[in-house]
């Protein structure tokens, strides 16, 4: 029984104490979670420690499935990559915990949302340290089954058991890919064992397979299928639709799930199976250009949006369309350093949010708000510290990571060059949006009814001291990747090398120089759009949705998409269902026959008692008949 | 000499005469008549062949047939008074209380 | 957050939960002794097993009318026998053999040189012990529901039990047939009679349909009896190879029946009807086993017997297995009907197991067996929960219900254990018989294995869907769900959690159990598959 | 020639007869009419030297049976019975029948094969007479078929009574 | 001159049977009981000394007319059992319809008699004789409730139509005597074997087929039995359904084996049409029925369809199928019937709604013959059904069983719907029963069979095999 096994076991221990007895310990129940966690986050500090003195973990603990030559086990692979996931996840994770003792406070559910918190860092963990691509979907799965539970918390409001549905549905259309690329990796490779497969990797070098007609390469197909499953994890086009919805459930859960650990996973995947992407250029891509266009219609979006929680939801997308575009161009290491920094800027943009609803008494609508600073303070300014950071305000973590993300991008070559026009431009959008939302909230005067005004006060110790420490985390966080060009030794970068790789770097100083400036500029730009727009204009945003009304509409509505999958899929299957399938192939069709049968033996059946008169006279004709026929018969076919 | 199948001929066309009687006619009576007839046109056809074929095996058939047709007709009839007693009818068509 | 809060929290049973955690360690000590005492000593363990049911079964129709709590309490003893008796079959059974185990052979009928024969192998052995547990619970579970001729009802519902041990341990075609058809006259009683209100309609349906299946089976029978030098010894037929022609035809003949028991896709309507209307236990057998019949007959007789005509036919057996799942998940989104849906999600389930044993590899057959027993647990289980909150709210319409959640928190929680279950969580049973399933469907044909992955997705659809009408919103004020799991329904319910988590966590329990024997099995196909290419070379050269 | 002529007679004759029995709507009439062809029937068997048939035939059938027949028809007393008509509606299809089945039947006949010739030639039968040797044959050989007539009779009698006795 | 005394060994059984019937007379009249049960009991005491007899009395006698033999010592078998069973559910029943009792059961043991020779004779004019002693006890039985105007319907209807057919029998016998100078089987079949077949050896066949068609009640010479069952007392009745179609069989398999040896495809593709037929009749027909003696009539006629299948095996196989068959269907018959007796008004099909409510005993019993005439195992139908398919497949008729299985399978919803009144529909109105010792020992014993042959059919199936010829 060694440490790292534990890891993942003290938040599922947790979890089992609270589903069973968390009853009885009514509002003490979020200790044993709370100290569950703590205890995985204190041992993965150590196994951090370990692996950054170069050691890697790799070991199975039971085999889980054996049928024929197909074998997979639980076990453990804890590298550079999976290390830092287990910072993020345990350190966000514990950080959420305690706020989230204040926020859920007096909930009828409170064991409940405890517990289900635990399940879920457990099956993040799970996800992260799993060594072999079944216990990484056992993980993906299960990350998804906890947000399901989540998001659906307050299951008796309909929107939220809908965004609950919603999500793991849709996940479930990634999975389907996810899983026909885990039966591909299986059957060319013959194992599921990370180490296995990429020491395997040179069998498909260059195969291809014939897939209704094109010929496309084996490596190829399978990265993409892979790369489905995290579309579908990370809310990158088309499967981005649950992640706004998803907002129905707690904050909490917000900053945790969909915006710190769970939605990164689909990164984490990428990033993992890098040396498949690496074999293709195709994936390589898609994975780019997915993530940028992403991040740009979510930026957009971003930009209309009044629900605070769905701007920063919106954010997440994008920000996460930023990491996939990193992938994309090669540098993973960017992308997961992105992924370490953005948790905690982002899981305290939320857990702000949530302190301000919960000031706000569950009021979303940034228009009803303002001035809140004055109420509370600490909360404005973590909050905004947060958005400095997202904004890529210099030498706060957001920037660090961005700017390397940018410039790696302006590397690679062509395809690179438009990525970065695309992601400085999100850059620029990303700086307005969250300003937006800081001045809309915090400046001007309060725009809400008196009651909610005279409820208004600064959130408890529980919910803002997690804020500081994430303020902390989103300050500095980037402080380990500062590039060599700010003097910095990019610490992380090379820290990832063993696992990631690093792209070759050929641009020149200058144009290093030059990829920061813009982003700089476009940042400072996008604040300073917003400060005039809702500080020092406030009639402009009207003038403009006016000026430029449809594009308003369509951003308003994210460009219908749910829409567009309401009437192409969910009401299609439900119309065949009812009207084809229930209606006519079942009733008509096969009971038809089945009830028809017999019935038309009835009635043959009530026909032929007709002939029975009771009348003897035709029973002898009948007789008679019958002997004649016979021997007619007999005497036709008869030969001498 | 006359050929044996004139003689089963005969009776051949007697005994169907007998069965087209037995199928068309109503009365019970004569229904009853018509099988005497059948029976009778049988033993015509075995006593000849048992005259041709120089047997008596036929003619000791007769003799049971004519035992079973008397004891035959002695039923038939007293069915027939029962039937006549609790409904006046001796035509057997009108007598179909059981159908279908 | 106010909208947490709700009135029914007051009645969440915790003193009920605090009792049935001092039951558990009883019901522990229960099985583990059970499980010493049947070790030590020796019996027929098969014997036994098959008619200690059948006759406790006829005893019970000799308890007076008035005794109810007599019958009940002797059906439970009963089962909970039978299932200790049948408890070696599991630490007895040698994995490392295909060959049959516990054999037991009387002659019986010697002009026709039919024998009594029965024994299992890894392919069977575990549906005995299912179906040793499923009869306990569904004792259990109709404990207060069934009170109108309790004794015939535990009477013929340990007959069916009896004849369905008898139908997975015979190794004698005519013992099979006998207890194949025995069976359908208590379960035609157990429909018609305490069923729902359209039961006479269900059972009739149900039994013609069998019964057509079956009879072109006994025809198949018979030929095969003569082909086989007048013996109906199952593995002498095994290791006889017959020409083609006639295995193509055999094979059909034996499909009609496997195929309208399992239900394959176009001869599935009996089930929905009979599902729905069966009363609780009835539907938990139905689905629980009695369906499993079918797979295993295809398992046991079909791909054995007639090696190569499998092979040609597996393809369309695997599109029509494809069929069945889509169809079935698809038309579970029209349901309004509790049981109704479940029924045919089962249909859809039903196809994934058709699938991975037409896959004919490894994976896909080992897949398809546990993928039944878990159908058998799932499904048994969700009509099991299905049947407790019938008890309270006598209705089956879904529109019916909602925020059963709130009201019943810990039986929301054990049906959301079995949805997830049946939506193939990983970390539930579904999901290691699903995945091999598709694993090897995929390997056989990737364009079949592709569309039934479809299935899981609509299969999560209907389920959550179903789940969210049920237990999630507002309280509906039309259902009465008077109170949450009492002690009886809890522990009727939590071994099928226990095995829910136990197969998904560590499969390899069971998989051990089947691997020799589908082995075996595999063997058996392509080698006669090779016999079947020299003898079609062979024509060639004439 | 003079056979054939004196069986020609017969023949037509029984044939007639018949055919008088079947469509007499009085089966009084019927009955006389079947009187006069046993007669006829009887003859022949003379012919064929059955001279212990014949008698019987005239015995039995004339004696017996017809007498019976008589005897329901007055107990009876068929008067309205006379008036409704005599045959069924579908009478032709029956006559079809008949017909059809008698060409058949004589067709048949035609491709008959007499079987070997037994040992009871006429001179034999002549020498010791035929009743003698009837009765030989009866019952020595066909002993059990005698007796089991006799309980035909019995039946016959226990039937006849148990039927028709008045209702109790 | 001496009359030489023939051995009368072979045919005691016989003689037992004839001497207690007509004794029966006597005695009912010098006896001044009241109650006539003992009647009865002399019947079975009779029938049991027959029992004992039959073994014990093999062999040929009366000049080679009539030979005791494993065949006909079956059949015998199966005539006794259903004479005991017909008079243990005649005993009370008699009274309800006011029956001359002496009559009434010398009567069934003349007719018993009757069938008796018949499964003995070996020469066509004994067979004759046999068949008509069989006939006319039926036709007396069947309207020996004289005052009841369907009974006389029945017992004319019968009657004349059996004469009819008797009189086929009769002409096709002249003409075989015509063309072999003999009426012992083994002598004609001897004697056509030399001669090639000729169309007046078929058109006596096809009389002699047509005869025995009507006995057997198969169609289209079916058409008197739904009336005729209906009509007559419902215990003749379940005597009629059982015996004197044995005894067609019994005849069948002697005389068409033997006789008409050289015409065998022939007649086999004729019973193969009559087979069809007839299942397709009395199945479809049984199905619309709502009186349940008329539905048990058809379902009787559909029997007899599949029975014929053994028959047009062929081969010893297949006879011994009919004879396993015949008895069982004896016992699962005749305990229908004996329900049908019990329950007042049991005729129509309403009767039993409910009837597991008011009489669970009964009505178990009952669903125990539904399933067993069904042929579902683990009852004995299913063992006579798998024998005659098995005899069926082995001679290559496999496409004739296949036809069989359908119709089988139509006759399960009749059944089935008898089950369905008695428990799943609710009760009308309280029916009353009349059970008696009798009466419930008869239940015990066929149900009794029923379980036994189902679970243990080597105590039938592999008896005849020893004792076959």
């Amino acid at each position: 029984m060694d440490k790292y096994l534990l890891i993942p076991l003290l938040p599922l221990i947790g979890f089992i104490i609270n589903i069973w007895f968390g009853k009885f310990f009514q509002d003490k129940c979020h200790w044993i979670s709370i100290l569950a966690v703590f205890g995985s986050f204190v041992i993965s500090l150590f196994t951090f420690v370990e692996v950054a003195q170069g050691k890697v973990i790799n070991y199975d603990v039971y085999s889980w499935v054996i049928s024929g030559n197909f074998k997979v086990s639980i076990g453990f692979l804890i590298d550079q990559l999976t290390a830092i996931m287990l910072i993020v996840v345990t350190s966000v994770s514990l950080l959420v915990h305690i706020y989230s003792v204040g926020y859920m406070h007096g909930d009828t559910g409170y064991y409940r949302f405890f517990s289900y918190l635990n399940l879920f860092t457990f099956s993040m963990l799970m996800l992260v340290t799993g060594n072999n691509l079944l216990q990484l979907y056992f993980g993906w799965e299960a990350v998804g089954l906890c947000s399901y539970f989540l998001i659906g918390y307050y299951f008796k409001k309909e929107s939220a058991a809908d965004a609950g549905k919603k999500a793991f549905i849709v996940n479930r259309f990634g999975d389907f890919g996810f899983g026909i690329g885990v039966f591909m990796v299986f059957i060319y490779l013959e194992t599921l064992h990370y180490t296995d497969i990429f020491a395997n990797l040179h069998i498909i070098q260059g195969q291809t397979i014939n897939v209704l007609g094109l010929e496309i390469g084996l490596p190829t197909l399978i990265a993409l299928l892979l790369f489905c499953g995290a579309i579908g994890k990370s809310a990158q086009l088309p499967l981005h639709v649950w992640l706004a919805d998803a907002m129905e459930g707690p904050t909490p859960v917000s900053a945790l799930i969909h915006a710190a650990t769970m939605v990164t996973a689909g990164v984490f995947l990428v990033a993992r199976f890098n040396p498949l992407f690496n074999m293709s250029e195709t994936a390589m891509l898609v994975v780019a250009f997915t993530g940028a266009i992403t991040s740009l219609m979510a930026a957009t979006i971003a930009l209309v949006q009044n629900d605070i929680k769905r701007i920063v939801a919106y954010s997440t997308v994008s920000q996460l369309g930023y990491m996939f575009l990193a992938c994309g161009v090669g540098a993973y290491g960017a992308g997961i350093f992105h992924l370490f920094t953005h948790a905690y800027f982002k899981a305290l943009l939320f857990l702000g949010a949530g302190s301000v609803m919960h000031a706000m008494g569950g009021q979303l609508d940034i228009q009803k708000m303002g001035g809140l600073r004055k109420y509370m303070p600490i909360t404005f300014a973590t909050f905004l510290l947060a958005s400095f950071s997202i904004a890529g305000i210099p030498g706060l973590a957001g920037f660090f990571s961005k700017d390397e993300i940018l410039w790696l991008a302006y590397n690679a070559g062509i395809s690179g060059k438009i990525v970065w026009g695309i992601g400085t431009v999100v850059a620029g959008l990303t700086a307005f949006y969250s300003f937006r939302v800081i001045f809309l909230t915090f400046f001007g005067k309060f725009r809400g009814t008196d009651e909610e005004k005279h409820h208004l006060h600064e959130s408890p110790g529980s919910m803002t001291i997690p804020l500081m420490l994430l303020a902390i985390g989103a300050v500095t966080a980037g402080w380990v990747g500062i590039p060599p060009l700010l003097g910095g030794g990019n610490w992380i970068g090379h820290f990832f090398e063993p696992v990631l790789g690093h792209p070759n770097v050929t641009a020149t100083h200058a144009e290093e120089w030059m990829v920061i400036a813009i982003s700089v500029a476009v940042a400072v730009g996008g604040i300073f759009t917003a400060a005039v727009m809702y500080v020092w204009a406030p009639g402009l945003p009207l003038l403009l949705g006016r000026a430029f009304k449809p594009i308003y509409t369509v951003l308003w509505n994210k460009y219908y998409f749910d829409e567009l999958y309401d009437y192409t899929i969910v009401r299609p299957t439900k119309w065949v269902a009812s009207r084809i399938l229930v209606g006519v192939t079942d009733a008509k069709i096969i009971e038809g026959i089945v009830n028809g049968v017999p019935k038309m033996i009835g009635e043959f059946g009530q026909r032929l008692r007709k002939l029975q008169t009771g009348v003897l006279q035709h029973y002898e004709i009948g007789m008679a008949l019958g002997f004649f026929v016979i021997v007619s018969i007999v005497f036709i076919f008869f030969k001498q | 000499m006359v050929p044996l199948e004139w003689y089963i001929i005969l009776s051949a066309v007697i005994f169907v005469i007998g069965l087209t009687g037995f199928i068309v006619r109503r009365n019970i009576i004569i229904m009853l008549i018509c099988i005497e007839l059948m029976l009778n046109a049988v033993n015509l056809s075995l006593i000849a062949f048992s005259h041709y074929l120089q047997d008596l095996k036929g003619q000791i058939l007769v003799f049971f047939t004519i035992t079973v047709a008397a004891a035959e007709a002695a039923i038939g009839l007293a069915i027939l008074v029962a039937l006549y007693r609790n409904k006046a009818v001796v035509d057997a068509d009108k007598i179909s209380e059981m159908k279908g | 957050m106010q909208t947490g809060h709700d009135s029914h929290a007051a009645q969440v049973p915790v003193n009920t939960i605090a009792r049935t955690l001092l039951y558990i360690p009883a019901a522990i000590a229960f099985v583990y002794l059970g499980a010493i005492f049947s070790v030590q000593i020796d019996y027929q363990v098969l014997s036994w097993v098959i008619f200690l049911p059948i006759i406790g079964g006829f005893m019970l129709f000799l308890i007076p009318r008035k005794q109810e709590m007599l019958a009940r309490g002797a059906s439970l003893f009963l089962s909970l026998v039978a299932f200790v008796l049948s408890l070696p079959l599991y630490l007895n059974f040698d994995k490392t053999t295909a060959k049959m185990q516990f054999t037991e052979t009387y002659d019986w009928i010697p002009s026709w040189s039919i024998k009594y024969a029965v024994g299992v192998d890894g392919i069977s052995v575990l549906f005995v012990l299912l179906s040793t547990l499923l009869t306990i619970l569904c004792v259990t579970v109709s404990w207060t529901a069934i009170t109108d001729r309790v004794k015939e009802f535990y009477g013929s519902l340990l007959l069916i039990e009896g004849s369905m041990i008898g139908v997975f341990c015979s190794l004698d075609l005519f013992l099979f047939y006998i207890f194949w058809e025995a069976m359908l006259i208590p379960m035609y009683i157990l429909i018609g009679v305490w069923g729902g209100p359209n039961r006479v309609y269900a059972a009739i349906k149900f039994f013609l349909f069998t019964l057509v299946g079956s009879l072109l089976m006994l025809i198949g029978i018979i030929v095969l009896y003569y082909y086989t030098n007048k013996s109906f010894d199952v593995l002498q037929m095994m290791n006889t190879n017959y020409p083609y022609a006639l295995q193509l035809i055999l094979f059909w003949a034996f499909f009609a029946a496997f195929a309208v028991k399992v239900p394959m896709f176009p001869v599935h309507t009996w089930l929905p009807d009979a599902h729905t209307e069966a009363p609780t236990a009835g539907s938990v057998i139905l689905a629980g086993i009695l369906i499993k019949m079918g797979a295993y007959g295809f398992l046991r007789f079909s791909i054995p017997l007639f090696p190569e005509a499998a092979k040609a036919m597996a393809p369309l057996m695997i599109v029509l297995s494809v069929i069945a799942i889509i169809y079935g998940a698809v038309i579970c989104l029209a349901q309004s009907d509790l049981k109704r849906l479940i029924a045919y999600s089962s249909v859809s389930h039903m196809g994934f197991v058709t699938l991975g044993i037409f896959a004919l590899n490894m994976q896909g057959i080992q897949g398809g067996i546990l993928q039944m027993i878990n159908h058998g647990i799932v499904t048994g289980a969700l009509f099991l929960s299905v049947g407790i909150i019938y008890e309270r709210t006598h209705t089956r319409e879904i529109s019916n219900y909602g925020g059963a959640a709130t009201a019943m928190p810990v039986y929301a929680a054990f049906f959301m254990v079995f949805t997830l279950a049946s939506i193939g969580l990983p970390g539930t049973n579904g999901f290691i018989g699903e995945f091999l399933i598709l694993l090897g469907g995929f390997m056989a044909w990737k364009l079949m294995g592709i569309l039934a992955c479809t299935g899981i997705i609509l299969g999560a659809g209907y389920m959550l869907w179903l789940y969210q009408r049920v237990f999630f919103l507002e309280t509906n004020l039309n259902a009465h769900y008077n109170g949450d799991v009492n002690e009886r329904e809890f522990l009727t319910l939590l071994p099928l959690v226990v095995l829910v988590l136990w197969i998904g966590v560590y499969p390899n329990t069971f998989l051990s159990f089947m691997e020799v024997s589908v082995q075996g099995l595999i063997d058996r196909v392509n080698m006669a598959g090779q016999q079947q290419l020299t003898q079609n070379i062979i024509e060639v050269i004439k | 020639m003079l056979p054939q002529i004196i069986f020609g007679y017969f023949a037509i004759v029984m044939v007639v007869l018949s055919v008088l029995i079947v469509t007499r709507k009085n089966p009084v009439h019927s009955v006389l009419w079947m009187l006069v062809l046993f007669f006829h029937i009887a003859a022949i068997y003379l012919f064929l030297n059955a001279e212990f048939i014949a008698a019987v035939q005239i015995i039995l059938y004339a004696g017996a049976i017809l007498v019976l027949f008589l005897f329901v028809i007055m107990m009876l007393n068929l008067k309205h019975e006379v008036t409704s008509d005599r045959y069924i509606g579908e009478w032709p299809i029956g006559v079809a029948l008949g017909l059809s089945i008698m060409l058949f039947v004589i067709f048949a006949i035609t491709k008959l094969v007499p079987g070997p010739l037994g040992i009871y030639t006429i001179e034999l039968v002549q020498e010791e007479t035929h009743t003698k040797a009837i009765g030989k044959v009866l019952y020595i050989e066909y002993l059990l078929p005698f007796i089991i007539a006799s309980l035909i009779l019995l039946i016959a009698i226990v039937g006849a009574i148990v039927l028709a006795k008045k209702r109790t | 001159m001496n009359i030489p005394f023939p051995d009368i060994t072979p045919i005691i059984p016989e003689i037992i049977v004839a001497l207690v019937a007509s004794a029966l007379l006597l005695i009912e009249l010098l006896a001044k009981d009241k109650t006539k049960d003992y009647l009865g009991l002399i019947c079975i005491g009779a029938a049991l000394a027959t029992f004992y007899m039959i073994p014990l009395s093999q062999g040929i006698t009366f000049s080679g007319m009539f030979v005791s033999d494993g065949y006909s010592s079956y059949f015998k078998f199966i005539f006794l059992i259903s004479l005991v069973l017909t008079v243990l559910i005649s005993f009370k029943f008699l009274d309800r319809d006011n029956v001359e009792h002496g009559e009434y059961y010398s009567l069934l043991m003349f007719a018993t008699a009757g069938m008796m020779i018949m499964a003995s004779a070996v020469d066509l004019i004994v067979l004759y004789v046999g068949l008509e002693l069989m006939a006319l006890s039926t036709y007396i039985l069947a309207g020996i409730k004289r005052n009841d105007i369907k009974s006389n319907e029945a017992a004319l209807k019968y009657f004349l139509l059996g004469a009819f057919s008797s009189s086929f029998l009769l002409f096709g016998i002249s003409l075989l005597y015509g063309m072999t100078a003999s009426t012992n089987i083994f002598q004609i079949a001897e004697f056509l074997k030399q001669g090639e077949v000729s169309y007046t050896l078929l058109i006596a066949m096809i009389m002699v087929v047509c005869a025995f068609a009507f006995k057997i009640a198969a169609a289209p010479f079916h058409m008197w039995a739904p009336d005729v069952y209906e009509g007559a007392p419902t215990t003749v009745t379940a005597f009629m359904s059982v015996g004197p179609k044995a005894a067609g069989f019994a005849v069948i398999g002697r005389v068409f084996f033997t006789a008409f040896e050289t015409v065998q495809p022939d007649w086999t593709a004729i019973l193969i049409g009559l087979a069809i037929l007839t299942m397709a009749v009395g199945n479809i027909l049984a199905i619309v029925q709502t009186n349940i003696k008329r539905m048990l009539a058809y379902s009787s006629i559909a029997h007899a369809g599949y029975v014929l299948l053994g028959i047009i095996a062929g081969t010893t196989e297949g006879l011994n199928a009919v004879m396993v068959y015949l008895l069982i269907y004896a016992f699962m018959n005749i305990g229908a019937f004996a329900i049908v007796i019990i329950l007042d008004k049991g005729a129509d099909i309403k009767a039993y709604n409910g009837l597991s409510k008011s009489h669970p005993v009964i009505a178990a019993i009952m669903l125990v013959f539904m399933f067993s005439l069904t042929g579902i195992p683990p009852t004995a139908g299913f063992i006579g059904k798998f024998n005659i398919f098995m005899a069926a497949i082995n001679s290559g008729y496999t496409w004739v069983v296949v036809v069989a299985v359908f119709f089988s399978s139509i006759s399960a919803y009749y059944y089935m719907r008898i089950v369905m009144n008695m428990y799943m529909k609710p009760m009308e109105e309280e029916i009353a029963i009349h059970p008696n010792p009798a009466n419930g020992a008869a239940l015990l014993i066929t149900l009794l069979m029923i379980f036994v042959i189902g679970i243990m059919p080597s105590v039938v199936v592999g008896y005849t095999f020893q004792m076959f010829m």
